[in-house]
């Protein structure tokens, strides 16, 4: 496990209803700086909601979110939140998939995102030293050229960590990237995450708890929109409120 | 590939750029220069109708910029290009000066027809040209600025977005037919004798109008080609893709989007502009949304996402129409709908993907070793 | 009995043999016969004349013969230039005497000459019948004729009536007649109690007509009597504001559930399968051909049926409309799932190649949809006009919603339909043929299309344009109520309904439908997903 | 790919030019051009017209056609869009060579092939009644100006006893400039402001509960009221059919129409309209020998015994058979010949008299108020004495009432002013 250091994200007493349904109920999490946590949690629990809720997308009906030392993340867009650091790879894997890998991770750059510079930004050799860098780690240097539609589930899942590197954000959150994987796949996956993780914060939405197992991180088990257990996998395994949860009582 | 497709595009845009300047030198000569008796000569008939086309191209390229680039599907486009149309016309409007039929010298028939004593404020300014030209641009582009900050801000999209867009054409239709707003009713604006000085009826004039609109088309085929094949045109691309996953990765969208939707809207109203005084009327009914759903097909037809395509779809398309409503006038309807069912079912890339694909399949045959790559069209 | 009925002229002839009323002063039948004789001659004004002195004979005799007048059914013999009662057949024209009724034989029309008749003179045919049918056997008839006279305001009739209002037993035709009377006083120069007695009379009738007497009454009089009728002019004035907005309410539900009905269909193509079905408002001009190809094949043969001709062309509307839904299906829209945008270009396509089919076989022009007598005409609450077509075409819409959402919520099809459309592979991997449930959806959104179609039918145009009218307003309907929800297609029609009335009377039609426009364009700015969407994040996965 | 753009492009570009040569051959027919929208919103009243001319164009053939020559018929479909109608009537007379053409029906496809005709020197035959305000020298305006029409039918319903008038009618020129000219006509009879009610709804208008209560309102204030339409055509179905269900009778507001004819008529139940007027130069109930020929050929054209015949088919038969007389006259079909020679012109008109070419470009004709019958026909209750010539420009409107029109040399000049003296409008 990674060293803790100051507090990164914030999340108190978040409250989120749709139509009366509370998708998160009080929730309350802390993430430090430099840590990687597992968020695993039967489905409903409220998981992809918390993520909705960090970066933007999904305005909390009551409670904080704050970010570093004191931004508020709930009077922000996507855009800014994603500016300031946070990058987020989604459940069902979301690439470009009309451009080539090598522009999806263009694309993704930390570069100016206004209008008309992008109209006449060109790309510099640092640049394209760090997409190199970035095809290197994800393993996707062969295909480089092949086009975002053409890749198979897993090298779409890489690709889409990949484009959250080159945005080089403080934390990453991450949905399911084991989700539809083979063995192998899963193996590599987490291998590159807990890579990703030695100099940046990492949030992971997981099922599977033998990648979560693997990744050997401090596991936070949400319930019904609030936070049930916390602590080692093992330990969070053998607490009988979470094992009811999960055997559906 | 990524520089393959760069090569592939600059001979494509070569080869239309270098179409279109021949045919506004060949039709222009074949015209002007030719003796009316010789077999090459080129009518009047044929130079407006070739004029229209290209202004229908020009629309075709603003729609499939939006559309085709950045995944807005406007069904209001119309109204773009007629209210560009209409400042035109208001331009023409007050060229005619003492010569409309009751000879007034400031007020247009129709409104001495209907008894206004004195010029709407909104005409002032009409009767010199660079103040008509300009607002054939600005007001296009205010309201379309206007619109989207509200519909991008508010995060509206897909068919959402296409059905306001097609109340806001719809409510424009509605408005210019009242009589009481002063734009001429249903009859719209007409009868025009001058611009610039020049005879709007004369040959030369018409070449002169013609020549106009393949520069314009070309000019706006440069900016647009400009536009997608810079890292602003991979955004948009991005945004049509995947808005989502483009908003988290930082960009703010509805900028992208109205941006190119503004411009978009410009480009239409330049066309509406140029379109006027060659067809010699603007009236509401440019702004039915029957006009831009069509104006949608011609783009979707010729290749959606191709620039190229979407004017080669408007003048196809319109060509066709153009010799259906002559020679089969009571089942052109029939061949059209046809067209329009056949494109969506057998080339949903349009014609433009059609002929990129045989291209691939010809290449692969040719290259051999190389992996079949599903070509992206341009 | 029954063939004794068919005619209006021959049921007046039964009644009148039966209970005739004698006045005092019998005209002898030749003096009668001259003057019928006399309606022949002259121009309007001569005949009109000719009227009033029928009617001062004040003899049931002429009955027929006015009537005949009135239903341009008297001619005059070119030969003799002797006036008679015809009835077509076929060629030939019967003749009928009109004051003996009996049968003259058969004549060819070119040996006859029609008696024009004008507005001004079918007035004075129903003034001057107003008169002489006061004391009819049946109390419909009495209460027409006091209505009549109520119309009329003859100051001639104030004797009839006296006597009529005496032997009246009916309360309501009572009031009818005391209220003509009071009418006729008005125009009479009667003094002016009996005057301010009746001004209070129509002031308790109230209604449009009502004061529409008073005024026209106070316009020529003076001092006491003009305030007085001014005055109860502008209590009913009143009372007609207040019934005026629950009007308003009633024409903007009314216009609410045309767009209901228009757009339900759509609701089901475009709301919950996601086609941006263009093609359909001309499902709803196929519902309305059928309706006219039913009523065609009624009215040549099966006349009988024709009061129940909607009846039955809303099952076969629904089979046209459904079967050509069903075969776009599968013929086209199949290949387009998951591509929204591409059903929006093809639809458009197959919607011109079907107005151009509608226009070849049955021309261009608008065709004929007549109106079964139990969608014709009005009642009153009130001060409030309610059209029955209209009330009608309000409970056919809210029937078909509920039906629809019977389907929808109730039954197996209904489940599976919704469980395809919310997860294609899912519904597909539990067994259900998703194929045919699309083809069964699209099918049914095209069918109540094409019910729609006959109801439109009965308001508006049968022509190959039909369809083209209606397809805005439907998306306008569909997406501000909220897509995939009925309850939203309900509210948002008769909101939409609702606020264009009531800004029509300040804002014009037109006016009046921009701002709706612009509304929705605003509202969508505030609710990109309409008034009822689906919340939640499922919604942008 | 060169090869693929350049075959797409050459054959828009053949397909243009072939359109452009490919009428040389035909020099032992005379063209007539046809430009009635054969689809689209205007469908529906000019493919009658369509077929109309066909029909006069087969019958003069079977005569021996003019000149010797046969006649033969140019269709086009301008498809209801008015920028194609420009198009199409110049593909007509550049393309198609055609000699003359009958065609148009609203006023903005007339406008919008104007300075088409003017500039091409051919000739326009514009069959419908329309709001006056124009003469153009290469147009024939053979339908009714507003007085041939509107005045004559207010004349009689005021003679009827109407005092109180509602003006209703869909917002375009037609109406716009017919209400004008009778509001300035009632006014000048006397008629107060308060008594005349003006409105305007849009095209294809089909809720019409609020206007015909408002009528009804507008028509309860003691005096009697009538309603002057103007509506245009779509618009009138569920007009007429809102009006029998609430209820008003032509006996209390009689609703007089300008723009319903036997046609409009066909698609509506008439029982409940029985006394409604409309104002026309032609009924198909008129009882004459030609009228009686006329219908019986119209049917067998069209194999149809239930086709009617209405007023703008009657002014294409005076039009076509006026162009035929001019040109054996000019004895040529030479736009110029036969411009000046159509003026003087007389022909039969159905109605039992004849119509003559006036130097205005308009025609004279009787005008025929008639009332709606249950069989969907119009009984004439009104005819004019004498015909009605027509007059291009208003006398009751202010621009207009100094202008006059008069083609013969050496005025030759559409909007002469007789105050000033000068051809060109107002002047200044």
């Amino acid at each position: 496990m990674t060293q803790a250091g100051d507090t990164l994200l914030y999340l108190d007493n978040v409250s989120v209803s749709f139509d009366g349904f509370k998708a998160l109920n009080a929730l309350s999490l802390y993430i430090a700086e430099g840590e990687m946590r597992a968020i695993i949690g039967p489905n409903g629990a409220g998981k992809t909601t918390m993520m909705d809720v960090i970066t933007g997308k999904t305005r909390p009906d009551m409670g904080t979110v704050a970010f570093g030392k004191d931004i508020d993340l709930t009077k922000m867009d996507e855009a800014a939140i994603a500016t300031l650091g946070i990058g987020r790879k989604f459940q069902k894997p979301t690439v470009f998939e009309s451009h080539t890998v090598y522009d999806n991770i263009l694309l993704a750059l930390d570069r100016p995102r206004g209008v008309i510079k992008t109209l006449f930004d060109k790309s510099n050799g640092t640049d394209h030293k760090r997409i190199d860098e970035i095809l290197e780690i994800t393993r996707l240097g062969d295909l480089a050229d092949e086009l975002g539609a053409n890749l198979s589930h897993g090298q779409k899942q890489w690709l889409e960590i990949g484009m959250l590197l080159a945005q080089d954000p403080m934390l990453l959150l991450v949905d399911e990237p084991a989700a539809g994987m083979t063995d192998a796949e899963t193996a590599e996956t987490a291998r590159l995450l807990k890579d990703i993780a030695k100099d940046h914060s990492v949030v992971v939405v997981e099922h599977d708890m033998d990648f979560v197992r693997d990744l050997g991180v401090k596991v936070t088990v949400l319930h019904e929109g609030s936070v049930l257990a916390e602590g080692s996998l093992d330990q969070v395994s053998a607490n009988q409120e979470v094992i009811d949860v999960y055997l559906g009582r | 590939m990524t520089n393959f497709i760069a090569g592939a595009l600059g001979i494509r845009s070569y080869i239309f750029i270098a179409v279109i300047a021949a045919i506004v030198v060949v039709v222009g000569f074949l015209n002007l220069a030719v003796p009316e008796t010789s077999s090459l000569y080129m009518s009047s008939y044929v130079v407006s109708l070739f004029g229209k086309y290209l202004c229908y191209a020009i629309l075709a390229l603003a729609i499939d910029l939006v559309w085709g680039f950045c995944g807005v599907l406007s069904l209001g486009h119309g109204a773009f290009f007629a209210l560009g149309g209409y400042a035109m016309g208001m331009y023409l409007m007050r060229q005619i000066g003492t010569r409309g039929v009751y000879g007034h010298p400031e007020l247009p028939d129709f409104m001495v027809f209907l008894n206004w004593q004195e010029l709407p404020w909104y005409w002032y300014g009409f009767d010199m040209f660079w103040f008509a030209a300009l607002m054939a641009v600005l007001v296009p582009g205010a309201l379309a600025f206007a619109f989207g900050w509200f519909a991008f801000r508010s995060r509206v999209t897909g068919v959402y977005l296409s059905i306001i867009t097609q109340a806001m054409t719809f409510a424009l239709l509605l408005a210019f037919f009242r009589n009481d707003m002063g734009f001429g009713g249903n009859n719209g604006l007409t009868d025009f004798k001058d611009i610039l000085g020049f005879d709007v009826q004369s040959d030369s004039t018409r070449v002169g109008l013609f020549a106009a609109s393949g520069i314009a088309l070309i000019a706006a085929f440069l900016l647009a080609q400009a536009i997608v094949t810079s890292k602003l045109g991979k955004i948009l691309i991005a945004v049509r893709d995947a808005e989502a996953r483009t908003r988290f990765l930082g960009y703010r969208v509805e900028h992208y989007k109205l941006f190119v939707w503004t411009l978009s809207a410009m480009m239409a109203g330049v066309a509406g502009a140029l379109y006027v005084p060659q067809v010699g009327i603007i009236n509401p009914s440019e702004f039915a949304p029957a006009n831009s759903i069509e104006a949608v097909i011609w783009v979707a037809v010729g290749g959606r996402g191709t620039l190229v395509g979407a004017a080669l779809g408007a003048v196809l398309v319109n060509g066709a129409k153009t010799i259906f409503t002559g020679i089969l006038p009571e089942v052109w309807l029939f061949a059209l709908g046809a067209l329009f069912i056949a494109v969506t079912l057998f080339l949903p890339k349009g014609i433009l993907g059609l002929a990129s694909q045989i291209m691939a399949k010809r290449r692969e045959r040719q290259a051999t070793g190389a992996a079949p790559q599903p070509q992206e069209a341009d | 009995m029954m063939t004794f009925l068919k005619s209006r002229t021959s049921l007046l002839l039964f009644l009148f043999s039966l209970f005739m009323f004698v006045p005092a002063t019998t005209s002898h039948a030749d003096e009668l016969a001259d003057k019928i004789n006399k309606l022949a001659e002259g121009g309007f004004n001569d005949r009109q004349k000719a009227i009033n002195e029928l009617a001062a004979t004040g003899d049931s005799r002429v009955v027929p013969a006015l009537e005949a007048l009135g239903d341009g059914l008297l001619y005059m013999q070119k030969l003799g230039n002797k006036v008679v009662i015809v009835e077509r057949a076929g060629s030939n024209f019967k003749l009928t005497d009109p004051i003996t009724l009996e049968a003259l034989g058969e004549m060819p029309k070119g040996a006859l000459e029609k008696i024009k008749v004008n507005n001004r003179l079918r007035r004075a045919v129903r003034d001057a019948l107003g008169g002489l049918q006061l004391n009819s056997k049946k109390p419909a008839d009495r209460m027409a004729a006091a209505e009549a006279v109520f119309q009329s305001k003859d100051p001639d009739a104030i004797p009839l009536l006296d006597a009529a209002i005496e032997k009246e037993t009916k309360a309501d035709v009572k009031k009818a007649m005391l209220e003509a009377r009071a009418a006729a006083v008005l125009s009479s120069d009667l003094d002016d109690t009996a005057k301010l007695d009746a001004i209070k009379v129509i002031e308790t009738r109230s209604g449009r007509d009502s004061r529409s007497i008073l005024l026209g009454f106070a316009a020529n009089a003076e001092g006491k009597l003009k305030s007085a009728a001014e005055e109860s002019a502008g209590i009913i004035e009143r009372s007609l504001a207040a019934w005026a907005a629950a009007q308003n309410v009633w024409y903007g539900l009314s216009l609410g559930s045309v767009l209901l009905l228009a757009a339900i269909g759509l609701a089901i193509t475009f709301g919950v399968m996601g086609v941006i079905n263009m093609a359909h408002g001309e499902m709803v001009m196929l519902g309305a051909y059928t309706t006219f190809v039913v009523q065609d094949v009624i009215r040549t043969s099966y006349p009988q049926l024709f009061e129940v001709s909607l009846l039955i062309s809303i099952p076969l509307a629904f089979l046209v409309a459904g079967a050509i839904g069903v075969a776009i299906e599968r013929g086209i829209i199949r290949w387009l799932y998951g591509r929204p945008l591409e059903t929006l270009l093809a639809t458009w396509g197959i919607s011109l190649a079907l107005q151009q089919t509608v226009r070849s076989i049955f021309g261009p022009t608008n065709q004929e949809v007549g109106t079964p007598d139990f969608m014709s005409g009005a009642f009153e609450i009130g001060q409030m006009t309610i059209t029955y077509n209209r009330l009608y075409i309000l409970v056919f819409a809210l029937v078909v919603l509920a039906a629809l959402m019977l389907v929808m919520k109730r039954t197996p099809y209904g489940l599976q339909m919704r469980a395809v459309t919310q997860n294609r592979a899912m519904a597909g991997a539990m067994g259900i043929r998703t194929d045919w449930v699309d083809a069964l959806t699209f099918g049914l959104g095209s069918g109540i299309a094409g019910i729609a179609g006959v109801a439109l039918s009965q308001i508006d145009n049968v022509s190959p344009n039909l369809g083209q009218s209606y397809i805005i307003d439907s998306f306008m309907v569909v997406v501000f109520g909220g897509v995939g929800n009925l309850w939203g297609t309900l509210v948002g029609a008769m909101t939409l309904g609702v606020a264009n009335k009531f800004l029509e009377p300040y804002a014009g039609a037109v006016l009046g439908k921009i701002v709706v426009l612009v509304f929705i364009i605003l509202f969508i700015q505030k609710k990109p997903r309409g008034m009822f969407a689906l919340k939640g994040r499922a919604v942008e996965a | 790919m060169r090869s693929y753009l350049k075959t797409l492009l050459g054959a828009t570009a053949i397909a243009g030019v072939t359109l452009a040569g490919a009428t040389a051959h035909a020099a032992e027919t005379i063209k007539v051009g046809i430009l009635h929208s054969l689809s689209g919103t205007m469908a529906i009243s000019e493919t009658t017209l369509k077929d109309v001319m066909l029909m006069l164009i087969e019958e003069q053939n079977k005569k021996g056609g003019v000149l010797g020559k046969k006649l033969e018929a140019v269709v086009v479909d301008p498809a209801s869009n008015w920028p194609l109608f420009a198009e199409k009537a110049r593909e007509l007379i550049s393309v198609n060579k055609v000699d003359v053409v009958f065609g148009c029906w609203t006023s903005v496809s007339r406008k919008s092939v104007l300075p088409v005709f003017e500039e091409l020197n051919s000739i326009l035959f514009y069959p419908v009644q329309y709001e006056g305000e124009e003469s153009q020298k290469n147009v024939f305006y053979t339908g009714a100006a507003p007085n041939q029409q509107a005045i004559p039918a207010v004349d009689y319903l005021m003679n009827e006893g109407v005092e109180r008038w509602v003006l209703a009618g869909t917002d375009y020129v037609y109406p716009r400039t017919t209400n004008k000219i009778l509001e300035a006509y009632l006014k000048g009879k006397g008629v107060a402001a308060d008594d005349i009610m003006i409105n305007y709804t849009p095209f294809g208008h089909s809720d019409w509960q609020t206007i015909v209560s408002d009528i009804k309102k507008f028509g309860s204030a003691g005096k009697k009221t009538a309603v002057v339409s103007t509506i245009n055509g779509d618009a009138n179905v569920p007009f007429y059919k809102e009006l029998g269900n609430q209820g008003i009778k032509a006996e209390d507001i009689p609703v007089v129409a300008f723009s319903v004819g036997e046609e409009e008529l066909a698609g509506l139940d008439t029982a409940p309209l029985v006394g409604h007027l409309a104002a026309w130069n032609y009924f198909q109930s008129v009882d004459s020998p030609e009228n009686a020929e006329f219908i019986k050929t119209w049917k067998a054209f069209t194999k149809n015994p239930k086709r009617v015949t209405n007023d703008p088919m009657e002014a294409h038969y005076i039009g076509f058979n006026m162009w035929v007389k001019a040109v054996e006259i000019a004895g040529t079909t030479e736009s110029d010949a036969v411009i000046d020679s159509l003026i003087g012109v007389t022909v039969p008109n159905l109605t039992g008299g004849y119509s003559a070419m006036m130097p205005n470009h308009h025609i004279t004709k009787p005008v025929l108020i008639g009332e709606v019958q249950a069989d969907g026909q119009f009984e004439t209750v009104s005819s004019t004495a004498g015909l009605v010539p027509g007059d291009a420009w208003s006398d009751f409107l202010p621009g207009s009432k100094d202008l006059i029109s008069d083609w013969r040399a050496p005025l030759s000049c559409g909007n002469f002013n007789t105050k000033t003296g000068k051809c060109g409008g107002q002047g200044s």
